[in-house]
């Protein structure tokens, strides 16, 4: 479970992608680049970081309507990312899908969904596969507090459980769905127990502390690759910014919003390996200076990019009239 | 009478039929919003802002903010209405009507019939449609077909500010359950709007142009559109009748079937797409009940047979628009 | 809580009058009297008798596909239901619900519906009218162990929990949804731990002792009518036949149904009463005189009347094309 | 060769299927059967026996009993096929996909293009449809236009034994989402099937019986139906050309376009309420790309508006009988 200095090196950068990606987005979004609404993944680094970061590009992960993230810890192109996000020509869907569809079969990512609870029961067929070919594989759908109210999802924790599939269950608890919180919709004592009332093993995780997410993680895997079944996590973190681009949030004090940004999980994982003499400042500022030069060269490729040619609207459709 | 958007005309309906009748409750998520949240309560008022206020004014026994739970949203409508309610249920975007349409089309469309005509199922289910929205595949599309195709629904697509509040009066009024699909991409569209209450009633068509040549039927947020080229076609001499059905189900055939009798020729536009879709259903009214007055093949412009895409000049070429528009008339129109 | 001998008189009726109409419908199904296909409520009549004992015709009742039980429970007139169940004019609904589709607003019977898990959201429905209007009536949402795996039904439990209205969740945990064993189906310890999950009291009932569901429903009861929030009862009883009458049982070994009807609620309410003294024999002997002659009544009307007018065919749907 | 019931034949596809490729998987409500019970597991195969004895042949981790969450029987579905794994779902009864629409429609049928033609969802549902089974308004629709509509579906509807093998066949083989809808009271036909694999092309439509005078269009159950009134019709004269599409998406245009030409007639037989249907759909096309051949008004043979009813005499009606039928065709015949 120690991690070398490489490893490390990988989390921060992913983790830093995801955030001055998600930054980026913002911005551009301000600036009409981006077309229809974003959903950033700002403060919930850690929490995709760590749940990807053990997993092969064979490992299978469904995503939510906030998937840029997700997609970034699983490994997708930056640059067809932010190209997709603008709807240009070489985006990962070729501009067809957008912010909430983003998806790249190669690196085992089923896609972003933009139905609230869409991935979970996909999940439970990606992990099917992974049962009936023996692969040792899993397949992780990722979930919000919101989405853990929807009906398809507790669907898909009992049949998880009860066709024994190496299926993850993550739900990112960021206090919110939407402009509501969790506190209010979500009945009972946690996400986690119930996943636990359907008969899974459950964890309630800091999702600021990507040390604790990748461990946790780490138990799910182990159940999961030894095809012992489904496993859920419960992964507590904070949404930096409003639920879309653009939210004024009214109905958080700038005070809550402060506190989450004081628990910002990349000073803290910064602080945690700098202290521990594990990294030094000196090779993070190196990953941070490379990242937002990869991002900025994402974004300029992605303004200079032409729309998707006419001739496609009507091709991959299967039947044409 | 005073201007207003479309958005302003559908939250004066629900305001005044709330302020008329304790009965009308409004439930969906965020309809009020900020539940259990750090700061304000009821600032939300729906992500389109449709219910904004309602909550300061009728406060948390009228204005339930929900779980995401669209069948649970359907259901305790529908549960409500059949006990006493005249609930007002917000499905966000009709796209997420997949997880819930079992309460729909199973239960609550059904149980006036299935029970031998002895419930009263009393409910509105308001929901935003239709692409131009840069929303992608799954929040953009324009499901009125499915719902007209349910025996035991009516289904209303106010066109403009005016009907948008008439209309949702009469579909709090009604008895039975009520689609009301309201066009994202009209939520700005400004018209003149009564201050007082009114109704439109259903089944009664709006001919929102008269012409001889050629008749336009289109729904919801092509009626603009369709209206734009018939004005269009005016400067070559080409006179169009324009009109809009208003609500899907029940449908005035019979201002449809005089249009044609009189112009002969007819497009339908539609968005969404032609398989069994509303331009198929009104073109086989008249293939069949007008087919004596057709001097020309009937056109249709609907979307593609595909899903929406989300890059913008995909999705602008994806909607019925001016161009196609005016191609499907002129071809209909050379015809003979 | 003490019951009267009118009381227990009323609760053998209504039992013993479940067991005779559905020993009934068995009959004239195999008969050919009765069209399409039907679900009986064979040895599970403590539960719906128990259950419904105390409400009135204010308190609604949303039921399922095996419905019989809850009508009669609930109320609703006899002779109606036969004629429904058989297709004829004068059946509850005109004869265009059929066995799965009966229904009567009067009585608080919201419908028997043939769609698994689709009362509970209903119920929650009707619950929030009581909640609003401030009748301190409830709503029952009937649903076995099958329906327990509909993310309908989950939906409906942490509405009711976060609107908090008088909704109780029954479920009958009669074994088995069709020809699956709940014990494959439903994962983790309980149906009634899931709904505890979503922040409810819940209990788990013997469903062949009426007193001990009644008791239980009384606690629900209470709290429902104080408007303290939802309730669920886990249920647990057998079901005597197949999943529909004709059902070949070949996955049910003899010794299970032969143990199960062994456990009979109808002796069991008859021994424990007249061992007690409450009733004797005779008052229970009469009764059941009274409900054979009533069955056998509403048979023979249900066999000579009409099929509906056919002009009824497109009444009440609101629009005619 | 030999005679097989329409059950029997899809039972043998089924079989040949998972014999010949062991990605080949079927899942849902039953299919084996008897899990967990005392006594045999394996042996019910299907509420309908569709999938009898596939269970022994193949064992559990070929047949899946699931619990009753049509969602993630779909999801579980559209997962696997993405993964590599080529499913068979089973939805008991089409009318239960209100519970799992969001899964067809939104998921398993837009992966592809959403995604830029990057993924590939090969899997068939299979699900009974039709009334005629006093199964009531939630157990006898016949759902087709709502699949037909939807962009990256297809949607087959076997009438006859030999396509029901043929085309499931096709459909298990085919790399796109398929919907299998076999008709209730089509179980126990029986007719002649080849004991080998075989394929049936989507998209071509099987003339059923050449005519000359009128053109009916029939699917699924309607097609013996209709078969059996050019029958009677034949008798008088009158000469029907029969076309049976096989599947509504896609369609084969082409063939119900020539036949028109050929008859300028056409009634269209189709079991769904009348809106937005299939009728509606084929009758729109003939009213536009086939207009210049029509002699007479394009018939519409449908159920009313209304949900099943569930009294045998009502149903009967409510279903397109062979009265309703033959005054369709002779007042379309009348027509001059
Ligand atoms: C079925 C469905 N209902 C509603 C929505 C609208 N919606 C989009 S995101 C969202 C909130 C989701 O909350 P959560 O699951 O906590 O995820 P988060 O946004 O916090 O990441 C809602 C209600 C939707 N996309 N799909
Ligand atoms: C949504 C849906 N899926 C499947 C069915 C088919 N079906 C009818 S009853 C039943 C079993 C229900 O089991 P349970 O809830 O335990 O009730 P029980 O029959 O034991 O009373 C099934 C699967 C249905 N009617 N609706
Ligand atoms: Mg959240
Ligand atoms: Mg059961």
């Amino acid at each position: 479970m120690q991690l070398s200095r490489d490893d490390l090196k990988r989390a921060y950068r992913s983790m830093f992608t995801i955030r001055t990606f998600e930054e980026r987005v913002v911005k551009e979004f301000a600036q009409g680049n981006i077309p229809g609404f974003a959903h950033v993944y700002l403060g919930q680094e850690a929490s995709g970081v760590g749940v990807c970061f053990d997993l092969s590009n064979e490992d299978y992960i469904g995503s939510t309507h906030r998937g840029h993230g997700h997609c970034i810890a699983k490994g997708c192109d930056v640059h067809g990312m932010m190209l997709e996000i603008m709807g240009k020509q070489g985006g990962l869907c070729g501009g067809k899908g957008g912010s909430m569809h983003i998806a790249d079969m190669s690196k085992g990512m089923l896609g972003a969904n933009a139905i609230v609870g869409g991935s979970p029961p996909i999940a439970v067929g990606a992990a099917l596969t992974q049962k009936l070919k023996k692969t040792g594989k899993v397949a992780v759908a990722f979930s919000g507090d919101g989405a853990s109210n929807q009906g398809t999802t507790f669907e898909a924790l009992n049949m998880a459980v009860v066709l024994k599939v190496p299926a993850i269950f993550i739900f990112e608890n960021n206090g919110y769905g939407e402009h509501t919180a969790a506190s209010y919709a979500v009945g009972g004592p946690s996400i986690a127990e119930r996943a636990r009332s359907f008969g899974m093993p459950a964890e309630v995780v800091d999702g600021s502390d990507f040390f604790a997410v990748r461990e946790a993680m780490g138990r799910a895997l182990e159940r999961g690759r030894a095809d012992e079944g489904p496993y859920a996590l419960e992964i507590v973190c904070s949404r930096f910014t409003g639920h879309f681009v653009g939210d004024p949030q009214a109905y958080r004090l700038p005070e809550e919003v402060a506190r989450a940004r004081a628990n910002d999980p990349l000073p803290r994982f910064r602080a945690g390996v700098t202290e521990a003499a594990l990294l030094d400042h000196a090779d993070l500022d190196a990953i941070e200076q490379e990242v937002l030069a990869e991002v900025e060269d994402a974004v300029s490729a992605g303004m200079a990019a032409n729309r998707p040619d006419l001739s496609t609207l009507e091709k991959d459709v299967y039947v044409r009239y | 009478m005073s201007k207003k958007s479309y958005r302003q005309a559908i939250n004066e309906a629900l305001r005044q039929e709330m302020r008329r009748d304790p009965n009308v409750i409004v439930l969906g998520e965020d309809v009020a919003g900020g539940h259990g949240a750090s700061g304000e309560t009821g600032g939300v008022g729906g992500v389109f802002g449709l219910t904004g206020g309602l909550y300061k004014e009728f406060g948390p026994t009228r204005v339930l903010d929900t779980p995401i739970s669209e069948s649970a949203i359907i259901g305790a409508a529908s549960g409500a209405a059949v006990t006493g309610m005249r609930p007002v249920a917000e499905i966000m975007f009709v796209d997420f009507v997949g997880v819930c349409f079992d309460q729909i089309y199973n239960q609550a469309a059904k149980f006036r019939y299935m029970f031998g005509g002895k419930a009263k199922t009393p409910m509105v289910i308001r929901t935003a449609i239709g692409a131009g929205f840069r929303g992608g595949a799954q929040h953009s599309q324009t499901l009125h077909p499915l719902f007209t195709m349910v025996p035991g629904l009516k289904v209303v697509m106010p066109a403009n500010p005016y009907d948008a509040k008439g209309l949702l009066i009469s579909a709090i009024r009604d008895d039975d359950p009520v689609i009301f699909m309201e066009s994202k991409v009209l939520y700005d569209m400004e018209g003149e709007v009564p201050d007082e209450a009114y109704r439109i009633a259903f089944g009664e068509a709006n001919i929102v142009r008269e012409g001889k040549d050629i008749t336009f039927v289109a729904f919801g947020a092509m009626v603009p559109r369709a209206l734009a080229v018939a004005n269009t076609l005016a400067a070559d001499g080409i006179s169009v009748e324009v009109i809009d059905p208003r609500t899907t189900s029940p449908l005035d055939e019979d201002t449809i079937l005089e249009s044609v009798a009189k112009t002969g020729r007819l497009v339908v536009v539609d968005e969404s797409p032609p398989r069994c879709g509303l331009a198929a259903d009104i073109a086989s009214l008249v293939a069949d009940k007008g087919f004596r007055s057709l001097k020309a093949p009937i056109g249709k412009v609907t979307c593609p047979h595909t899903p929406v895409p989300f890059a913008p000049n995909l999705e602008d070429e994806y909607m019925p628009n001016p161009r196609r528009i005016e191609e499907a008339a002129r071809a209909v129109l050379a015809y003979s």
